[in-house]
């Protein structure tokens, strides 16, 4: 199709199904006026059951925590992914030459980059562990967290360079941590089985309400969250970051990924 | 709230459509992570702060920071073409 | 038989494992892999899946009459209201499962070795792919239905890529893009069904539809989620990336892509019908005309598509949307039976058709070519190979024998008063996709059809795959697959069927499913042979003949090579006509 | 007013499409696919959300005080995740994309070839 019979169709379409749109958008509740029962429900039992303050945390660690599960192997699946479809080509060996594009001076990093990166990455990581241990209690979580945790680690890599990123950053520590992660989440699913209980139910003692230590096995989980999302946004990353690299050697074959 | 709620409404549907019509890619990267930021406070104002954490720390620094390195790689392959190098 | 042996065991303990297990493997591979040796995975890997499939079985056995209901985290419903994620294992979604875990073994089998070198990476990603599939076959909660769609579409994305060619990095881009906006789709649909309902479990949304009458929500709310899962299902308008990534994908992938990955779309699309949507007079009446008008007419378009290929992944890509589309025929039926016949052709074309992508890997790693007219007579070497090609040419053609033609059968039956139509596409489909399968075997192995017709003109690309493993290690795990399909008691499933689907329905139901006829499966699979023997014998006929056939089969055939183009932006603006589609029928119902 | 937040979420949506529909650079093509994923953002946290209610964490006030639906907000995370790895994912078959073909835009770029055709 050319583009613009392309777009004449789309726009067709659309058109078509803006009277559907306004009729659902019509009937659908006020915004603002009332939330669903099921939250409401939610909001009303959790603290009391499950001695934490976060219902959010609740949720997605304790309630629904199987979709955790599955968004933690998605992440997991990503990450996999990308690690296979950038590594097909240039191998897993690693270069420590800096990319160089023709044509761009070389300026070498500034002082005051290294200083503020390593006052800064300490900080942001402390910051990233402050809101991983706080799942239960304040906004945040695994997730957040060690996202956060990943990001620190990039500081590093800004004051460091790469070089010596690459020192203190090993890929397969990295795996390491993101498998052990998730495994530590799905063996919070497990054991419980072995009492007697449900998957993933929480029998571990429940803490007092607000307190750091309240919510029970949601603690192990966000841990594992929080490791899994750690190592595997910092591979992310360090996997994209090669990408521009300039590569060591003649590249080998795309045939010899298979 | 009851103003500000509809502004950052409307101000996220604009910086979704700025991301849209912004065709430079080296250009998009700023409209991306401006929309990053925009939902950030429109998930606060909704009373979302988990919410509003992920959106900070996922679309206002990881997928920008993504994009960067795409975009960069791409730049560092068309030198490559440019001065005869590997690329094909 | 595992019942027996198991008798005392509380069958609802066992639910959560088939998921847990692989995902486990998974996570424990991913952090040791670095240290294990090299074969250990594709064991693992093997044993992990036969594991999920034998679990699923048994708990398909337990589930008898009923289902195995399990919530996780201990949350039971409370005054009737569910507050957690249940699981709820029927006879036919636990023989499902128990399928495709023994679908994944055979794929881990026939793969063996072939990634040897990539830690392990490769066998990740399919065991995620896996416990992804198993959930998504249990799960009675919308939300947690999502989740397992996309753990499912991620670990096929990568996968698709693996061979980094060109072609296979765009495949998985089209992939990609498409499949997500499903996603985005289906969280919208669920968004709104969530409002209207207020819970997201599959009875309680069912019975919020069941009061809410005529209502536009509730409607968007099917259109959405409907839509995401015809994506899937690659349903026209929305089949146009099934053929660019199962081309271009490993063909161990392209097994469960087709195999597994496409039924489950249709699989999603029955249950959320017969059971969620049930209540809503607004969607019974959409569900003939939508289902049964764009299942024929995949049926059909599939299967021309088909037999205009030259390279044989592609071939059997397009042979899959047919089929699928014949599956959908079954939901347009709105009986038990239609729902009976496609769940039992999903295991049915799972099977062969697995088989097939197994062949065509054969024909990659031994003659590093899946072109047909390239290959012609290459094939001589390898006759058994050969022979399974043939027999599961002719069991997509509908051969009377078997799980897939009592499928297919129960289907007929389902459509032979109220929708001639449908059952006469879906013989049209079956007898194209089998003549395409039959023409490209009797070419390759045999050495017919010098001169090439249409297919001629076809895409292609070359592509090999390693040779490192021995023939009959890759040739078993298809020939396990088409022994099971033809030897699965034909009187176990028919005393199972009307069982299993009052159950998956949640209605009850008396009396066996109404079979088709006889004539039927015969009349497809003579249809086939006709035009697979047209396809390789045609310059023998008289030139006054065979001339008006050719021209009155090229002028479509480009057209329709046309609007398969491979450009992301067209999927797109098809994907929107769709929704479109499903909406104004919605409206019009 | 009251439909203002599922007017936004539909709009985005459209645009996010009509961006895929016609975008001529596949790092633009993501972007645009992200927008198309803010849309379901705004429709579940803007059904989500009730006047005069706090956030769902019962730290500052004590439980029993209206708050809005974490159920959403805990959906909207998942989301978030979805959105990563999305990102990611077609971010890095772009740029391998570009290594082999030396381009980026999806008008020339074809899954499969005709013979000879290339």
């Amino acid at each position: 199709m050319s583009p613009r019979l392309r777009l004449t169709l789309l726009g067709a379409a659309l058109a078509g199904l803006l009277p559907g749109a306004v009729a659902v958008i019509g009937r659908l509740p006020e915004f603002g006026a009332t939330i669903a029962a099921y939250g409401e429900r939610i909001n009303a039992i959790v603290p009391a059951e499950r001695h934490v303050a976060n219902m959010v945390s609740a949720i997605n660690f304790d309630l629904r925590g199987l979709d955790t599960l599955g968004e933690e192997f998605m992440l997991l699946a990503a990450i996999t992914g990308t690690v296979v479809l950038l590594r097909g080509r240039r191998g897993e060996e690693t270069t420590d030459r800096a990319m160089r594009l023709p044509g761009r001076a070389i300026l070498p990093r500034s002082e005051a980059v290294v200083l503020t990166c390593r006052l800064v990455g300490p900080l942001l990581m402390l910051f990233g562990l402050y809101i991983v241990v706080h799942a239960t209690v304040t906004p945040g979580g695994g997730f957040q967290g060690g996202v956060i945790l990943a990001s620190g680690t990039l500081l590093a890599y800004l004051g460091e360079g790469y070089a010596g990123w690459r020192d203190v950053v090993r890929s397969h520590w990295l795996d390491a941590m993101e498998g052990g992660g998730a495994f530590l989440f799905v063996l919070c699913g497990l054991a419980p089985m072995l009492t007697g209980a449900a998957f993933m139910q929480n029998v571990l003692p429940l803490g007092t309400f607000r307190d750091l230590y309240s919510g029970g096995l949601m603690l192990i989980e966000n841990a594992g969250v929080a490791l899994a999302v750690c190592g595997g946004f910092t591979q992310l990353f360090l996997e994209f970051l090669e990408e521009t690299r300039e590569s060591a050697g003649p590249e080998e074959s795309g045939e010899d990924s298979a | 709230m009851s103003v500000l709620i509809p502004l950052l409404f409307l101000i996220t549907a604009v910086s979704g459509t700025a991301i849209v019509l912004i065709r430079d890619p080296s250009r998009q990267i700023f409209a991306i992570a401006a929309n990053g930021i925009v939902l950030t406070i429109l998930f606060t104002a909704l009373q979302a702060p988990d919410v509003a954490l992920s959106e900070l720390a996922v679309g206002g620094a990881a997928v920008p920071l993504l994009f960067l390195v795409a975009l960069m790689a791409v730049r560092a392959g068309t030198a490559d073409q440019e001065s005869g190098g590997d690329g094909r | 038989m595992s019942a027996a042996l198991l008798p005392g065991w509380p069958a609802a303990a066992l639910v959560p494992l088939p998921v847990a297990i692989p995902l486990a493997v998974c996570a424990g591979l991913l952090a040791t892999a670095h240290f294990l040796p090299k074969r250990l995975p594709d064991i693992l890997a093997a044993v992990t899946a036969l594991v999920v499939s034998g679990l699923c079985a048994w708990l398909a056995v337990r589930a008898g009459d009923g289902t195995v209901d399990y919530w996780f985290g201990g949350w039971e419903p409370r005054q009737g209201v569910a507050l957690g994620i249940g699981f709820s294992v029927d006879a036919a979604s636990g023989w499902i499962a128990a399928f495709i875990g023994l679908l994944y073994a055979l794929a881990f089998v026939f793969a063996w070795g072939f990634f040897a070198h990539t830690h392990g990476h490769f066998q990740i990603l399919m065991l995620l792919f896996l416990a992804a599939m198993v959930g998504f076959c249990f799960t009675r909660d919308l939300f947690n239905l999502f989740v397992w769609f996309e753990v499912m579409s991620v670990a096929a994305f990568a996968l698709t890529a693996y061979h980094l060619e060109e072609s296979a990095l765009t495949g998985a881009l089209n992939f990609t893009v498409v499949n997500s906006l499903a996603g985005f789709l289906m969280l919208g649909g669920i968004g709104l069904l969530y409002a209207r309902a207020e819970t997201l479990d599959f009875a309680g949304i069912a019975a919020s539809v069941a009061h809410s009458g005529r209502d536009p929500v509730v409607a968007g709310g099917f259109c959405l989620v409907a839509a995401a899962l015809m994506i899937k299902a690659a349903a026209v308008p929305f089949q146009f990336w099934l053929a660019d990534a199962h081309t271009v994908a490993p063909s161990p992938v392209s097994v469960i892509f087709s195999g597994a990955m496409v039924s489950l779309g249709v699989f999603g699309l029955a249950k959320l019908s017969a059971f969620v949507f049930a209540g809503s007079g607004q969607i019974r009446d959409t569900l003939p005309p939508l289902m049964i008008g764009l299942g024929a007419v995949g049926a059909v378009l599939g299967g021309w598509m088909a037999l205009l290929q030259r390279h044989l992944k592609r071939l059997l890509a397009f042979s899959t949307i047919s089929h699928a589309g014949i599956m959908l025929t079954g939901i347009g039926a709105l009986s038990a039976g239609g729902t009976g016949g496609l769940l039992v052709y999903v295991v049915g074309h799972g099977m062969v058709k697995g088989g097939l992508f197994m062949i065509a890997g054969i024909l990659l790693a031994t003659r590093a070519s899946v072109d047909e007219i390239s290959l012609r007579g290459l094939g001589r070497g390898i006759g058994p190979a050969g022979a399974a090609m043939a027999v599961a040419g002719l069991l997509l053609a509908g051969l009377p024998v078997g799980l897939l033609d009592q499928g297919s059968r129960l289907l007929h039956g389902a459509l032979e008063g109220a929708h001639p139509y449908a059952l006469a596409a879906n013989l049209v489909g079956a007898a194209l996709t089998g003549a395409a399968v039959l023409r490209a075997a009797g070419r390759i192995f045999l050495g017919l059809g010098e001169d090439p017709g249409d297919e001629a003109g076809a895409p292609s690309e070359e592509e090999r795959e390693k040779a490192d493993r021995p023939l009959w290690l890759m040739l078993a795990p298809c020939c396990v697959l088409l022994a099971v399909d033809v030897a699965v008691p034909a009187d176990w499933v028919r005393t199972l069927a009307p069982h299993a689907v009052a159950a998956f329905t949640r209605q009850t139901l008396t009396g066996s499913l109404h079979e088709g006829p006889a004539w039927a499966a015969w009349g497809s699979v003579a249809g086939a042979l006709v035009l697979a023997a047209y396809a390789l014998f045609r310059q023998r006929l008289p030139g006054a003949v065979e001339r008006p056939l050719s021209v009155g089969q090229s002028l479509p055939a480009r057209a329709l090579e046309g609007l398969h183009s491979g450009l992301i932006g067209d999927y797109v603006a098809w994907l929107a006509v769709g929704l479109a589609l499903i909406a104004g029928l919605l409206a019009l119902a | 007013m009251t439909w203002l937040p599922y007017a936004v979420a539909a709009w985005l949506f459209a645009a996010g499409l009509y961006g895929l529909a016609s975008s001529r650079n596949l790092i633009h093509l993501v972007g645009c696919l992200s927008v198309c994923q803010s849309a379901t953002y705004v429709l579940l946290l803007g059904l989500g959300y009730r006047w005069g209610s706090i956030a769902p964490i019962f730290y500052d006030h004590p439980p029993g005080t209206p708050a809005v639906d974490p159920v959403m907000q805990a959906l909207v995370l998942t989301d978030i995740v979805v959105g990563a790895t999305l990102t990611a994912l077609l971010l890095v078959l772009t740029v391998q994309i570009f290594k082999r073909s030396g381009t980026l835009d999806p008008e020339h770029l074809r899954p499969i070839r005709r013979r000879g055709a290339k």
